[in-house]
């Protein structure tokens, strides 16, 4: 075993990993469910896309412009295409370089992913391949070297267990500026577009729970005291959130609804995802019962506007991933966290750093994304066509069907496409 | 020779068989609808979007009769599928021109009347 | 009375359901089928598999109306489904002899006027 | 002009589909309904609950046609659904008083004959 | 890394506590695959709201009153409310005490869901989250102490590696209890009541399973050789079941169906549950194909009462617990296990310890569990209306449907509902 | 803790096996979706049986003739039905024999549960139950002990890090044979045979990525650095395979498809199987956009024969398990896998020892394969007939459907059999 590994912590990070990596295809099942069914698959396979996509620019250049050094604004070049990442200790680690290099990666592709719920059942195949290519650079690379990587924030005092920033308040706020320009889904506001299986909806949240233990427990690369923390945070965290949002929910509909308990699981996930490792317990269950009301309000309130931000990134990962950050500034505390006391604690410092990323993060990210989405729409269309949407996007972009019964399918083989006149039909 | 349709609560849907096998209607098809009449329509919430729901599920049963069967058919139907609340649906009679039973080729009356297992 | 049946668009559904209201026919069944007429076929692959889809999803109306409403009825369907291009779908009207409401037995004209709410 | 209705086994449905291209009926409407008959039904278990299915899978195939078509159309669904077992299928044939093609409004034979594509 | 604690056993029992706490939504889609798709999604939540309620009942009062001290019968309120649960080892592990109350919550969760199947299709959601907040406390906690927490069963001796007391005879005969208190399904009996999905059922067992190695490998809190014999026994032990419940259901029905796998799976995790750590690979083995009999026999039978104990917890979960708890008794043996032998092996006071187990906790989990929901009956209703059970428990409780086309769906727009006159649809 | 134990190394290894268990419901999911409905059921049994039959057969004497010893063909027997199987660590790892032995198993369960994608939709259960048992003592037991039990492929030298040649050609090769002495489904070629449900086929995808990770990153029994590095190449590997078969799709049918993207992943994952702990993640990624290819190739020409190796396992696992070992021989780096180089770093004689490995192990396969079926066949029939096709094979090998309404279904009371003389209905 090399000098400087832990076997326990490089054991946990591992799994830590393979969970990340589990909570794309999680994410996938979950956004599937919540759209009609002629774009199940479309929607699906954004998510395998954002896999396949960011892992490999991810190697290229992300990971070496996140965590390359200690610039304020980005990091270098020096590890690019993977230059100089074995199985030496990452500094400040027990665990080896290539196991902290592949944590990171799972996180890029998941933020990547989570933007398109933004832009489902419209936007195309081929513009969205492009557009996860460039932010996963552009976008997260940047804000993950602000917030881990060195940048100003980390240097300035910001604390973000895991991920509030690059992750959180970049996907919310991205999604936000995704939405506006590629623009409401043709009958958006004036038809009812409902979510197909709700099986799905809940099957994924489930497992994006289950991915979130290695997301928040992985975060302190260790098994550690913070990452353990962190761990117990992230059960008890959403657990609150969920019964504060039955309560809303009876409030507001006199019913419990089963799509707001998977969002509620998603908003307290997030919600603790900057904070697990800074605060205690106690204040975990606070933070989970409290910030579950903007997010809420947030996605009763969106689908009164002209703003088809479908699936409600910004409610559940924006909104959430700002108000976790900030309640840091008032709870975090040492003699738990070991590193730095809030507000609360008396230390008032630690809120106006936290303040900080709460205003630059949400800007730069809708900003870059704004323009990056522009200028991508002037290369090539951003949507399909209000024909093709009728359509659904499965067949228009994907040539297949989620569910297909055979009914009056003809098989054109190769060498007679086209002389096969007849229907011919395999009922399931 | 006429074709009963009818249309039914999905709850009622097993009394209208056991009514039809009473009557001795054997042969028949059936079918999930939705329908829309003087139900009143439930509200639905998912997420920010509340829905009202203008459908209610239905299910359609198709009998070819020979004249003789029609009354018993519909009746037995109606029997079946009453609950005496709004919704419980409507039989339609419509003329049957001539009927074939597939296996055999018989025509008509022979055709409706299934053979006895 | 006639029996209304209109094959339309999935797409065209709702705009149907509008028409039919402003039209005040209020009673209606509907269900999904799959059509096969003059549309273009598409291409999917599956794998090594590729095949040409033959059928294309359709909405199947049913609607039972006294005289008097048939046009009314048709016409509603056709405006609400027509886009112009190949595979708006067709309408068919067929003799109603009877019609009965299960919920109070009433026949014929009674039976198809649905309570107002 | 007449409707014909004919009820097969899923199994069958592509050699109607088949048979009904040859004998030139090209627009039609399928759907999926369930069908009982002098079938022998089959023994399902779940879990303690064991249940007879009295039910079998069928398609359910509508053909609006002129009247000079109905013996094709009626003969090209029987040749493709039989099997010979117990099982096969009915049809129907209904009277069609009109037939409108929402496209362009054609009524009657106009509009049963699909485009030519 | 803090003294006392094992990198290595902290790195395992971390993942180990995701793995049960997955578990209860792989428990939910289990259910939900059983029941009537009209109550599919009422099904699944109320796995949901056990996680919601019983992770905090377990952090108020729960944890402390199983883990608190060595009263014979119930702990003390020394950790109520987290008092006192840090980072310091959990006494006799070497991993923090945090760790080591994730995992016990997570196991007082699922217990509170595998209820939930006696009373499917019928219980108000309502009534349910009431029962489980007191369940989880007046039962589980009671249990969990008298076999975990320093209670009579265990200073008097009696073995249970994972649970077969608190989680498997409790949620099998509380079950029992709740079917008898609620009542039958008004068409059970007379009408066939069927699964809408069975791929549901078998991916649920198969996520169940993949818990269940945390499930029975954390419990013994560490890598040791207790773990690893507990881990080694849930791959072969459900392995044989599956193979009797094979032959048994040739037998019987002269067909192997699918549900009958998926319930074989669940039995045979379960009948390893108590036994796992304790007993060698091999009598494991017989454990698995031994205690496939009573289990489906009480499914077969059962069906023919008027007990409406609809997913057939206490055949799963009560009998083969109870079973496998006896089992103990017999072939416990010390040169696996380094505790304890059983009659088999010459110790046959062993043996006593087990009966005394078998007898005391269904006692108490049935009356308790009665008494307790006749109580709850006596304020608030406990089932919905057969009006309402005929339209279902998803759109009467949660106001959703599973599965929506949108067909036919007028959206409410907040400042007009009730203007929009017409039905809107869009077919998905 | 046991003297030559490792806690981190252990932790690791049983989560990595759970992982791999859980590859097999998740393998069942994928071919599942990828079936007619009608024949679901059937399909996803076929998985679970692998896990019931060959779990018992690995424990009686797989595990035993794999790897007690070294003898260049076969082992002995000196572990049969586990003796000696145990809490010492297994030589040459620092983890509990029973871990291994475990961890073994679910290897073994896979292999047979992934041929089963050749016969679905025709083949009968119970010859495939009789099939599962004798193939994974007489082909998988044999092909482990060549390449990881001490036979002659380990001494002479070839390189396998996680079963190219036992798990990935051995399957791909076998299931051609299968295809062969099975025959193809009455309607392939003929008729368009389509995927009922593609959520299946990509969650199924998903989770068997996540299970590789364990499948992989467990092979170097440790966490050290060939796991970290498998580990990490089972990310990059498969990502770059998704993008290549993207343009593949792209290039071929204008169309990126889905279930084109499920199978990249399984083509991917297969491709670093082999070759995960020898190359660098450079090479790693070349491996996962050359070794596209072959396999895409395949798969588009072998719909055009006459066979009917219905869901590609030779192409997904055959070929790109054939084309992984024969990378390592090119691009293995000493410098990175502290074992041996390949060809580009001048030592040409692992080449040829990997070229060994890709002649015996397919011809092997294949051979005992075909004579296996054939014996079989002799004794039972091997598929359904064609009227039983028709049916689909749940309702006929079952007595169940996957999705049921629960219209038209008679209840039967054990005690009035038959007495029920009218259909009752209760529609979901
Ligand atoms: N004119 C009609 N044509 C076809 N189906 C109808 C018609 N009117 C009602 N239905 C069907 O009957 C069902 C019940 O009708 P409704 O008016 O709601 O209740 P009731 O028949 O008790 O007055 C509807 O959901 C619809 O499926
Ligand atoms: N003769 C027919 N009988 C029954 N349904 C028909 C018939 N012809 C067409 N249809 C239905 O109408 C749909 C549209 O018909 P098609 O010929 O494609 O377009 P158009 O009506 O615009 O010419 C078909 O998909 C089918 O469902
Ligand atoms: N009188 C009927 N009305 C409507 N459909 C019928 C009628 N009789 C039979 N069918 C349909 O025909 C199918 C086959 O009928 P059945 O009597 O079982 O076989 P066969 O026609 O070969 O005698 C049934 O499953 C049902 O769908």
């Amino acid at each position: 075993m090399n000098a400087g590994i832990d076997t326990g912590d490089t054991a946990w990070m591992l799994i830590a990993t393979a969970l990340v990596l589990m909570m794309t295809p999680a994410l996938g099942l979950f956004y599937a469910g919540l759209v009609r069914s002629k774009n199940t698959l479309n929607t699906f396979m954004m998510s395998i896309a954002a896999i396949a996509v960011a892992a490999v620019t991810w190697a290229a250049v992300g990971y070496s412009l996140a965590f390359d050094g200690g610039g304020d604004l980005i990091g270098g070049l020096g590890n690019a295409f993977m230059q100089g990442v074995d199985f030496a200790p990452r500094e400040g680690t027990a665990i080896p370089e290539l196991v902290f290099f592949a944590f990171q990666a799972t996180f890029c592709i998941i933020t990547v992913a989570l933007i398109s719920g933004a832009v489902v059942e419209r936007m195309r195949f081929g513009a969205f391949l492009v557009f996860a290519a460039l932010w996963s650079v552009l976008v997260y690379a940047v804000l993950a070297h602000w917030a881990f990587g060195g940048g100003w924030l980390l240097s300035g005092g910001t604390l973000d267990f895991a991920g509030g920033v690059p992750v959180e308040m970049a996907s919310g706020f991205s999604a936000l500026a995704a939405a506006v320009v590629v623009g409401a889904r043709k009958d958006y506001g004036r038809q009812a577009l409902l979510p197909h299986n709700a099986v799905y909806v809940l099957l994924g949240a489930g497992l994006l729970w289950f991915g979130w233990f290695g997301f928040n427990g992985g975060s302190g690369f260790s098994t550690g005291n913070n990452s353990v923390l962190a761990f117990t945070n992230t059960l008890l965290c959403p657990a609150t959130t969920l019964v504060v949002w039955f309560a809303l929910d009876l409030i507001r509909g006199r019913k419990v609804t089963a799509i707001g308990a998977a969002t509620a699981i998603i908003v307290g996930c997030v919600l603790i995802t900057p904070a697990g490792g800074y605060i205690s317990p106690g204040w975990a269950m606070l933070l989970g019962a409290l910030g579950a009301f903007p997010s809420y309000g947030i996605i009763v309130w969106r689908t009164r506007t002209r703003v088809d931000e479908t699936l409600d990134v910004l409610a559940a990962h924006g909104t959430a991933g700002l108000f976790g950050v900030l309640f840091i500034g008032f709870f975090a505390q040492a003699s738990w966290n070991g590193v730095s006391d809030g507000l609360f604690y008396g230390n008032a410092s630690q809120l106006l750093d936290q303040f900080l990323a709460v205003l630059a993060a949400p800007a730069y990210a809708f900003v870059a994304t704004f323009v990056l989405l522009k200028l991508i729409g002037a290369v090539m269309p951003l949507r399909a066509s209000d024909r093709e949407e009728a359509m659904g996007m499965d067949v228009v972009q994907h040539g297949e069907e989620a569910y297909v019964t055979g009914e009056g399918a003809i098989l054109l083989l190769p060498d007679d496409v086209g002389k096969v006149a007849v229907p011919v039909a395999d009922p399931g | 020779m006429k074709l009963v349709i009818g249309i039914v609560r999905p709850e009622q849907a097993n009394q209208v068989l056991e009514a039809l096998h009473r009557a001795e209607v054997r042969g028949f098809s059936m079918s999930r609808v939705q329908g829309h009449g003087g139900e009143v329509e439930r509200v639905e919430t998912y997420r920010g979007t509340t829905v009202q729901m203008g459908l209610s599920e239905k299910v359609r049963f198709e009998v070819a009769v020979s004249d003789g069967f029609v009354d018993r058919a519909v009746s037995a139907i109606c029997e079946g599928g009453r609950t005496g609340e709004v919704g419980d649906g409507k039989i339609f009679v419509v003329p049957l021109d001539h009927a074939v039973r597939i296996r055999t080729g018989d025509t008509d009356e022979g055709a409706v009347t299934p053979v006895s297992r």
